[in-house]
Formats: structure tokens, C-alpha cells, sequence
């Protein structure tokens, strides 16, 4: 049934994330349908605290609760300094 | 994101706004003289953000990096100022952000407003200004002749409220 | 006063006030430009007033007449611009202000100030701007195409505080 | 012993006030050595009403009680309407 749907996302880190981590992006193949954005993040980091990180599905800012589809972009980021 | 590149301008209700991301310095006074030239209302209010010489720990700054999320900066700038262009009638608006190294005294961001009266002109240019320092994908990176280091916090107002 | 004549640029502390009380127009950001070249500060705020083209009781507006009272109108400022400069250190104030007959659009009022915080930057300007509308000997007279009249009551900010 | 004074005073009228009454500035010779600001304003003036005028005595506002002394320059005007 699932044979023709993509299960790949795309992962986005962002600013010192990025750098701690030592990559910007990756796309990564999902096995559980249930997956949400903290799994992914368990999955690609192991050293770094969670506190105070900003989390996005295609470009929406959303919480590490959020459940991930196939195709979707998932980044994380440190709190913004702009301006 | 495309009509963005295409016409610099979006028209919403009676209100224009217009803003771009640049990897390249630009003329402060140059930018307003163009759009005042089209945008010339009772009461315009303009603010023009500098790189100061030294980093957060007072050292001297060698050079500041603004790095962007591609496509969700943009749509949360977008999306931003045409809540507050539906909010507020006869407004236009013009937001510059740069990305990239930006030198000690060059401009890193530069806000126009104009309205029909003072009081609207000032405040929508202090609550973008506050937007793009707390709500926009945009980070902060220093570097000195030691090192660089990201900015963990934004710099304050300068006083109390 | 004479002294304002000749140097233009008065030094309080720490602090630069500058005015000028202009009978001809003038080139708003060429005077942004001149003066941030000496004062870039990591906050510039501006404000750049222009004549309405209409009057107060809402007819179209041939012309804006702006009297002072010569002498006290620039004691009044430059006392105002001295006293808000030793309460706030590293503050540069530029303020320009039109008088004699002015046309729709042309800029009556300028106001520049740089501060090493934004909050500060724009926080004097406001002020700045509220004082010259209601602490500074000037006066205002509008022509119509059918007469002139005295403006009675300064335009208000344009929403409820 | 008066004599080498001056007894006189300059008014200057501002804006409406200039307008209404037909003229900027008079020299006054004073008479009474005790006269009020509200005096001067009574001297020059029989129409207008004293409701939110702004006096001055020699480019300091001020208030209609102020004893004016000799070489005074004495200024009525409207509300400050500037800005």
C-alpha cells in the first residue's frame, strides 16, 4: 500500500544548531508513520539540551509534539536575534 | 514568494508594503529618498540600525553575521506586515534586513513608515522594529579577531519601560 | 544665539544638539546624510513632517504659514534640546523647522537622533516632536483658495493612547 | 531721580492676536511703577478675550500678575500651534 508514497523528510538545522550538530541539512528516511518532531530530534542529536529551541514543519513554526509526514520539512533552530 | 522579487510591492487594502532581504550593504538615504518619493504622507518616521564596533562581551568586533532560514524568513515578514497593513488604513512600509558579513557602522536594517499622522507613523515603526528583533527567523553570529561566537540574547531597549 | 549662526552644533557632556530655524526648504535626506556621517550610532531614528494638502476644516490647502517669535522661539529649544542632553548621555539631536510660507508636501519639520539603543533613539525623538508641537513658540496660518485662518488646535496622534 | 530711566516698554503681539488687534510691536511709556502684565493687556486691548494667552516678559513666559520694570519687552500670543 505504501510502496508508491515517498517516506523521506528533510532536515533543516539552523544557526548554532547547525554547527553544534556540524551539518545544515539532511534527508532522512522514516520508518514509523507515527513519528513526530521530537522523535526526529532524538534521532539526530544526542548531546544537545532541547530548552529553548524553536521548531518548524515546512516553514510553520509547531511544537516537538507535532506528527511528521512524508515530504515534510522539519528544522530546528536556536531563539531568533535579528534585527 | 516569487511576486516578492518580481514587483518589491504589495498592495493590501489601501496600505503598501514592501521589504527585502540583502546580501549586499546598501545607502540608507538613498533608499528613503526612493520611496518617500512615492510615499510621501503627513508623518514619516524612518529608523536606520548600525553594527556597533564591539561584540556582547565588549570586545572589538571584527565583523557581524545574519544568517536566515531561506523562504520562512521571508514568509513570516510577509505575513507580519500585512496583519498590521489590514489593522491600520493609508500605511506604507518599507523593511531592509541584511544577511551575511555585515562591518562595524554599516546599516543592518532600515525601517520606513508613513501615515497621516505622527503618532501611527512611530508606532508601527517601533512595533516592526521589535518584530524583526524577537519574532523573525534571523540569527546573530560575532566575530572578533579571537573568534566568533553566536549572540545568545537580544539587545535591550536601552532602558526601563 | 550668535552662536548658533556660527557653528550650528552646540557640544553638552557627551551629547551634539544641532537646530536650525529655515525660511527656505529644504533636502530632507541630504540632511539625514550630511549629519549620520558624523553621528552613526547603532540607533538613528528620523521623523520627517510634511504639509497636509488640506486644511483643518477639510478644504484643499493652497499654502502652510509658519510664524515664530524670533529669539524665543530658539531660546526655547535650545534650552529644551540642553536639558533632554544632560539627562541622556551620547545623544545626538538634529532638529530642523520650517518657517514662512510652505507648500503641500514640502517638509515643515526634521527630527534626527542617534543613541547607542533604539529604545533611547526613539524615545527622544517622540518627545522631541511632541515638544515642538506644543512647548515651541510657532504658529500656524492656512491658505485656501478662499482665505486664510489661524490654525486653533494641534492635529493629535492619530489614535487613543 | 527717575528722570535718566527709561520708562518705557516694548509689546509685541504674536500671531492672531497680532492680527486681530492690527499691529506687531509698540513702544508704551509706563506710568505706574507697580504694572502688571494683565495692565498692559487691558491698555492695549478692549475686544479680545484673556482666555488661553500665553504672556511673556523679555522671552520668558510668564503670567498676567508679573510686575513689568522699565526696557521690558512684553509679548502676547495665542496657544503654540508648531511642530
Amino acid at each position: 500500500m505504501k510502496g508508491e508514497k515517498s517516506n523521506k523528510i528533510k532536515v533543516v538545522l539552523l544557526s548554532s544548531i547547525a554547527q553544534d550538530l556540524g551539518w545544515n541539512e539532511k534527508i532522512l528516511t522514516i520508518e514509523d508513520s507515527e513519528m513526530t518532531v521530537f522523535s526526529v530530534w532524538n534521532l539526530i542529536n544526542s548531546k544537545l539540551p532541547q530548552d529553548n529551541i524553536i521548531v518548524s514543519i515546512n516553514q510553520e513554526i509547531t511544537d516537538m509534539k507535532a506528527i511528521i509526514n512524508p515530504d515534510d520539512e522539519v528544522a530546528f533552530m536556536p531563539m531568533f536575534t535579528g534585527g | 514568494m516569487m511576486r516578492w522579487h518580481l514587483c518589491q510591492c504589495l498592495l493590501v487594502d489601501n496600505s503598501k508594503i514592501q521589504f527585502r532581504i540583502l546580501k549586499e550593504t546598501f545607502n540608507p538615504y538613498k533608499e528613503f529618498e526612493l520611496w518617500e518619493n512615492f510615499n510621501k504622507s503627513s508623518a514619516n518616521s524612518f529608523f536606520i540600525g548600525r553594527v556597533r564596533p564591539f561584540d556582547q562581551y565588549g570586545n572589538d568586533l571584527r565583523k557581524l553575521e545574519i544568517v536566515h532560514y531561506k523562504g520562512m524568513t521571508e514568509k513570516y515578514i510577509e505575513r507580519y506586515l500585512m496583519k498590521i497593513s489590514r489593522k491600520q488604513d493609508n500605511l506604507s512600509i518599507l523593511l531592509l534586513h541584511r544577511i551575511g558579513f555585515i562591518y562595524p557602522d554599516e546599516p543592518i536594517i532600515l525601517i520606513a513608515v508613513s501615515a497621516n499622522h505622527r503618532g501611527i507613523s512611530n508606532k508601527y515603526l517601533q512595533e516592526i522594529l521589535e518584530f524583526t528583533k524577537y519574532k523573525v527567523p534571523l540569527w546573530k553570529k560575532e566575530w572578533t579577531f579571537k573568534g566568533s561566537s553566536w549572540v545568545k540574547k537580544n539587545t535591550d531597549l536601552g532602558f526601563e519601560l
